[in-house]
């Protein structure tokens, strides 16, 4: 058992008193787990704010949870969100699956999670949410690594030649078993019908042969591009270990590159693929 | 479909096959011009005619490379120009975001092609269409990508 | 009157009443916006009756109850012979007393003659005086020096150039720029290629629809300065209104025909021609307004350098037409015919005269032009020099003109008074603009085009929009004509119905799927897509989806891309139709 | 059935019966490591093993029922449609290294897919593949083999279960025919001997599946099942990597007149899994599928073959990424 942090204990003190003064029917946090990541809890009444934890295991983006019927079944929602959840969560809002109003948000200040630290917390610029109703934990040490590093991981797998590229994603994307553990678990992949479930035409095939799995992670690619958050749950979640976070990051570098656009930092942009300007880039259009 | 593949072969055999989606107004007139000013281009384009190159979704050209394309074309309207004000402009971000893609993941990004072909300009067409062909060509058949192939079904 | 009986208002002028009766009576120094001073006597009558009789000036002359006039007694038309008599003699050339004169046959007085135009009437100095104000003139000198001038005869500092005097006078003997010290900017006539001059109230052109004057404010002085006001206080029917705006008129409409015609390119940038170079190197526009009729020469052609008839002129035809490297490479299509037709006016108007016509290839396709050209070879011996020009250049007063005649394969030098441009067509600057306001295509050159070169050379691209004349390529009149009266068909085919008929290509979004995000509605370009509720039997609201407006939607299909869920299908272009052609096509 | 023998093999035995056997073009399948990600492979180099591997990441399920295979191809000509099999038949396969509890889940498979009919491409690929599974010598939190009647030893669905020792050498306990055939290849390197296995690792037992069995009898309708699948995802994840799940989509990929019929993993917890084309879902939540999985294993699956349909190889609560995996729930039914 972890000794009762003090950012802990405020947070429960701010999930009992939103339960209690009724501004909230249940409170999305997180809780302790078996494994090396603390488990999305579901806090509906003000003594079983206690389960509730927040530390370096808490890597969830229980944002993920918002769209989901059953959750919002019972009734207004709380949310624990760390800077980067709130990130997915102001494109939620941008798009319609919730509503601010009917939304609590409990942040918490947050110095990074995993041990060591995740690639995202090395840079991350969030740390300290905005915006929230109630942010608990004492301001946070700032990130170890500049946000100039933030695509690093990609610019990597960019020098590579075109060649090995193609042979190492065939191998990572070949191992894919279409388990949809990334979508499932992506706070922005929220259709009520996925294009995968669209039989007529079949854009996407639904056997995990390599054909398959590169129409599926092209079109949710895509389908994420200019709204991916790089929360990196996706790869966590993984049970093959494919580096699918790099996939959004590529995308996240080009928005931000031809587009100066980043994801998520605030509700009322506009995406950019619903947005334009005559002079983007288009290299290479004859 | 073997009929069809017969008559795209010359001597040399292998010839390249290259999808084309045009936009209504500008690049699908601009070819048709070609057509009535008697402007030559390769065969080897087939054409799918779309309202607008923003009607073209990033599926429709991995469809067509999964069907066996060697090289898809999506050309539209000038910028500017467009029939729909702004279809073009939002073909070019979802497009050029998918060619982005397609080169992050080792699929060889010469193999999907933009242009902007306007109904004036047939001349550019057959000229579009003869670079991109020769292209193609250089380029030979489009092995690395995973299309859909069947062994032959014994009778 | 005349024994006639005629009843006018209290205060008006026996002249007014002769008017009212239509029976004339010859004026000089009258003008109905002046107060009448009765100075040059010309419209003498006599009053017989019911006043003291003798001989008054219409003019001037009070109508009263019960007096009884006669316009045309012995007494009075001795009277106007003396006074026209006297006038010629100090006047000769007036043209105005000269045909008055025919009418009452005076001969000028055996005086010594003067040559003067002024009489002397003063309504000029009356006008500046009485209506527009700063008195300006006056009447200096006395007796045989007296003269209309400024105080002292010296330049006028609170003339304001408005004109008004030498527009009233009678003789035509009055010119404000004399004695004005502000200069008056002298306004080149537009439509005349700035040949002649116009005054800042003036009608654009003859045949201009509406026929009426416009006031161009940039050069008019009451917009300027305040001051004048001549128009108004003159124009018979108070037809002028300063206050009026400008006003930007909407206007719902069912269809656009555009017909914004063509421009010319800038021959001076071909400075081996000359043009602006040497004065006597016109376009062919400036060749046709001088030998219009309505032209600034009225109908004379001159040189520009010297004001004589040339003796010899040179036609260049295809001036940056068919020239890919700084021009067009189109050909203009009516240059063959119009310098055919030059040609023909420059002979009619200077028989002895030679012209020469230098092209490339004669385009003389059209009902009778073949013809024509042909006629203007033989007829008119007009001389068609198949080749380029080189150069033009002045030797003395004329002009130098080498070339090619690539028919005799040798170079040709032609001495000649006037040479002559044809400069290719181009579209009118600004279409680019309007044709993407009106989303309709254009070629390279600005050209707009039409929806298919052989099935719909009328329509666009846009429905509803249609083209007519040079906007759509080089045309000459019968051909504008023929696309107008076409497009006016198409339009009107369009406006006479009840309902508007519809291509069914539109977008349609599946209730069930659609997550209601509205990203389509950010790339509708038509605003097209609506919030719809969903409800249950109960009334119990299940979700807001998009809707999108038959009546607003093109088609596009720009939403369906967008939508991730796949919930919007474009009609006639749904998704399992372009499958199946990639299917089709890739194969 | 004959009497089978133990043997024992001394260090390098591996690669020589790899060897031996590729040399007979039989495909030997091996855990190994890549992107820390351990799985079955046919492994060519052979490197040694991955050092005190748990488990792989996808069962053997993944051998005998591929997460995709061809079923039959056809062609159609206006009323007449040629079928065709797919591809030769399955190869001679042997997997060394797999778990006891990724073999006793085999038992399973074989009593769904030859239960009323023979699935053929499962029962072919069944007959010519020699499971050489690896005895546990330690065990993990989340292994609960013990509380559904398995062990760390347990023998069930091997044909050889080998006890590897400090020395690189091994106990090779033989269980079928099969793995007769297999200790053939070692030749005399195999010696047999009377030794016994040693003592296995301890797997506390987590749960009774009795007392479960008889809660959920009576507990179909249940504000539990809400409760416990709040924070499930609804992915596939846990099926996918579950030795025993077995259910599976079969669709139709064509080109024009030509196609092909596959046959892919499915799962009960996708929404998709039971919706009807009307757009109807008998299983419209999420707390409906997570009941049905439970279900499936521990009521359905028992009252048709007797025996619960879960090998507790811990793979679920181990691949959860919300940390949900069935002992949670199971725990909790049983303190009820």
């Amino acid at each position: 058992m972890t000794t009762v942090t003090s950012l802990t204990r405020s947070l429960r003190e701010a999930a009992a008193q939103a339960l209690t003064s009724g501004e909230a029917a249940v409170v999305i946090g997180y809780e302790l787990n078996d494994g090396e990541a603390a488990a999305p809890a579901f806090v509906r009444a003000p003594e079983d704010a206690e389960r509730l934890i927040f530390d370096e295991s808490c890597f969830g983006n229980l944002a993920v949870y918002l769209a989901k019927e059953e959750v919002r079944r019972l009734g207004k929602l709380a949310i624990v969100v760390k800077g980067c959840d709130l990130r997915a969560i102001n494109v939620l809002l941008r798009e319609n699956v919730v509503s601010r109003d009917d939304l609590l948000l409990i942040g918490v200040r947050c110095s990074g999670v995993g041990r060591p630290a995740l690639r995202k917390c090395s840079f991350c610029e969030v740390r300290d949410p905005e915006g929230c109703d109630t942010v608990v934990g004492d301001p946070p040490e700032p990130p170890p690594t500049d946000p100039g590093k933030r695509y690093a991981e990609i610019e990597a797998i960019e020098e590579l030649s075109m060649e090995e590229r193609w042979a190492y994603w065939q191998k990572q994307l070949g191992k894919c078993i279409r388990c949809y553990a990334c979508r499932q678990v992506c706070p922005l992949c929220y259709c009520k019908r996925c294009i995968v479930e669209k039989s007529t035409p079949q854009w996407v095939e639904t056997s995990p042969h390599l054909r398959g799995n590169i129409a599926w992670n092209i079109a949710r690619g895509l389908h994420l591009t200019g709204r991916c958050v790089s929360c990196g749950e996706c790869e966590r979640v993984c049970p093959m270990k494919i580096p699918l976070g790099s996939l959004g990051d590529k995308m996240a570098k080009l928005v931000d590159e031809w587009y100066g656009f980043r994801s998520g930092m605030s509700a009322d942009e506009k995406a950019p693929f619903t947005a334009w300007s005559p002079d983007d880039p288009e290299p290479g259009i004859l | 479909m073997s009929s069809y593949k017969q008559a795209s072969e010359d001597a040399s055999g292998w010839q390249p096959r290259i999808v084309a989606f045009l936009c209504n107004w500008c690049s699908y007139a601009g070819a048709d011009l070609a057509g009535v000013s008697r402007f030559e281009y390769p065969t080897n384009v087939r054409i799918i005619r779309v309202p607008c190159s923003g009607r073209v979704d990033p599926m429709f050209v991995l469809k067509s490379f999964e069907r066996g394309a060697d090289m898809v074309l999506v050309s539209g309207c000038h910028p500017g120009d467009c029939h729909y004000t702004t279809g073009n402009y939002h073909a070019r971000r979802k497009l050029l975001a998918l060619r982005e893609m397609m080169s992050f993941l080792g699929i060889d990004p010469r193999r999907f092609k933009m242009s902007w072909v306007s109904a004036a300009e047939g001349s550019k067409w057959s000229a579009v269409i003869r670079q991109i062909t020769d292209e193609a060509r250089s380029l030979g058949p489009f092995e690395s990508f995973p299309t859909f192939t069947l062994q032959e079904v014994k009778k | 009157m005349n024994n006639q009986e005629v009843e006018v208002e209290e205060g008006r002028t026996l002249l007014d009443a002769a008017r009212a009766l239509s029976i004339e009576i010859p004026t000089l120094c009258h003008h109905r916006a002046v107060p009448p001073a009765g100075a040059c006597r010309i419209c003498v009558v006599e009053v017989k009756g019911g006043g003291r009789p003798g001989l008054v000036p219409a003019c001037a002359y009070p109508a009263q109850e019960g007096l009884v006039i006669e316009t045309d007694t012995e007494r009075v038309l001795a009277s106007r012979q003396m006074t026209l008599r006297l006038l010629l003699a100090r006047c000769p050339d007036s043209e105005v007393l000269k045909e008055l004169a025919e009418r009452y046959n005076a001969e000028p007085l055996p005086l010594e003659q003067k040559d003067d135009k002024c009489i002397m009437c003063g309504l000029c100095v009356r006008v500046c005086r009485e209506v527009i104000g700063p008195s300006a003139t006056c009447f200096t000198g006395r007796g045989a020096d007296r003269t209309v001038s400024t105080p002292y005869k010296m330049l006028s500092d609170v003339c304001i150039g408005c004109g008004a005097c030498a527009f009233l006078c009678p003789t035509g003997a009055i010119d404000p720029a004399e004695f004005c010290t502000h200069p008056l900017e002298k306004i080149p006539n537009e439509f005349n290629c700035g040949q002649d001059f116009r005054t800042p109230i003036h009608v654009p052109f003859p045949q201009a629809v509406p026929n009426k004057p416009v006031i161009d404010k940039d050069n008019c002085i009451h917009f300027k300065t305040g001051k004048c006001g001549a128009c108004k206080s003159i124009c018979p029917a108070g037809a002028i209104d300063y206050d009026m705006e400008d006003e930007t008129v909407e206007e719902k409409v069912g269809a656009i025909i555009v017909a914004t015609g063509y421009e010319m390119i800038d021959p001076a940038v071909y400075e081996e021609y000359g043009y602006r170079r040497y004065p006597d190197v016109l376009t062919s526009m400036e060749f046709e307004r001088m030998v219009s009729a309505s032209g600034a020469t009225d109908g004379r052609l001159l040189r520009p350098s010297n004001g004589k008839p040339p003796k010899s002129v040179v036609f260049l035809q295809c001036i940056g037409s068919r020239e890919e490297k700084i021009g067009k490479p189109y050909s203009s299509k009516i240059c063959c015919m119009y310098t055919a037709k030059h040609a023909v006016l420059y002979k009619h108007k200077v028989h002895d005269g030679q012209a020469f016509i230098f092209y490339m290839d004669i385009r003389s396709a059209g009902k009778n032009y073949e013809e024509f050209v042909r006629r203007v070879v033989k007829e008119k011996n007009v001389t068609y020099l198949r080749g380029r020009v080189a150069k033009v250049y002045p030797r003395g007063d004329k002009l130098v003109v080498r070339g090619a005649d690539t028919l005799s394969g040798g170079q040709v030098e032609i001495s000649a008074e006037m040479v002559v441009l044809a400069p290719a067509m181009i579209p009118s600057s600004g279409v680019r603009e309007l044709a993407q306001t009106l989303r309709i295509g254009y070629d390279e050159h600005g050209f707009l085009s039409e929806a298919h070169p052989k099935l719909k050379p009328v329509e666009t691209n846009t429905a509803g929009v249609f083209l007519a004349g040079a906007c759509h390529s080089p045309k000459d009149i019968p051909d504008s004509v023929a696309q107008a009266s076409a497009a006016a068909g198409k339009a009107l085919g369009l406006v006479s119905h009840e309902q508007l008929t519809r291509e069914p290509t539109i977008g349609v979004v599946n209730e069930q799927t659609c997550n209601g995000c509205f990203e389509c509605k950010n790339v509708c370009a038509y605003g097209a897509i609506e919030r719809k509720e969903l409800r249950d039997r109960k009334g119990q609201l299940l979700a807001i989806v998009a809707h999108i407006n038959e009546g607003l939607c093109q088609g596009c299909g720009a939403c369906s891309v967008t939508c991730r869920s796949k919930s919007i299908e474009v009609q006639g272009f749904r998704e399992d139709q372009l499958f199946a052609e990639i299917n089709a096509v890739s194969r | 059935m004959a009497e089978f023998k133990t043997y024992q093999v001394a260090a390098g035995w591996l690669e020589s019966v790899a060897g031996a056997l590729r040399e007979a073009k039989v495909d030997v399948l091996v855990p190994c490591e890549e992107d820390g990600c351990v799985d079955l492979r046919s492994n060519q180099g052979l490197q040694a093993l991955p050092q005190g591997y748990l488990n792989t990441v996808l069962p053997v399920k993944r051998v005998l029922m591929p997460a995709s295979e061809v079923l039959l191809e056809y062609e159609r000509q206006s009323s007449d449609i040629t079928l065709a099999s797919p591809q030769e038949p399955a190869p001679e396969t042997v997997v060394i290294g797999c778990r006891p509890c990724d073999a006793a889940a085999l038992e399973m498979l074989d009593a769904v897919f030859e239960w009323d009919y023979e699935d053929v491409p499962y029962a072919e690929r069944r007959r010519r593949t020699t499971i050489v599974s690896f005895a546990c010598t330690e065990a993990h939190p989340t292994c609960f083999c013990t509380s559904v009647g398995g062990s760390p030893h347990n023998s069930a669905g091997s044909d050889v279960l080998v006890y590897s020792k400090s020395d690189g050498g091994a106990l090779m306990q033989v269980l079928t025919e099969k793995g007769a055939a297999f200790i053939g290849k070692l030749g005399p390197a195999a010696e047999p001997t009377d030794a016994g296995p040693p003592a296995p690792p301890d797997v506390p037992e987590k749960f009774d599946t009795k007392k479960i069995k008889a809660w959920l009898d009576e507990n179909f309708e249940s504000d539990f099942w809400v409760d416990v699948s709040l924070r499930c995802l609804g992915c596939g994840a846990c099926s996918y990597v579950c030795p025993t799940c077995h259910c599976f989509d079969i669709v139709d990929e064509s080109i024009w007149n030509r196609g092909q019929r596959r046959r892919n993993w499915d799962c009960c917890s996708f929404a998709l899994f039971t919706k009807h084309a009307s757009g109807h879902n008998p299983r419209p939540v999420q707390s409906a599928r997570c009941r049905q999985r439970v279900m499936h294993k521990f009521k359905y699956f028992p009252e048709r073959f007797g025996r619960v349909a879960c090998v507790g190889c811990g793979r679920c609560v181990r691949t959860c990424g919300v940390g949900q995996g069935l002992v949670s729930i199971l725990a909790a039914m049983d303190k009820k």
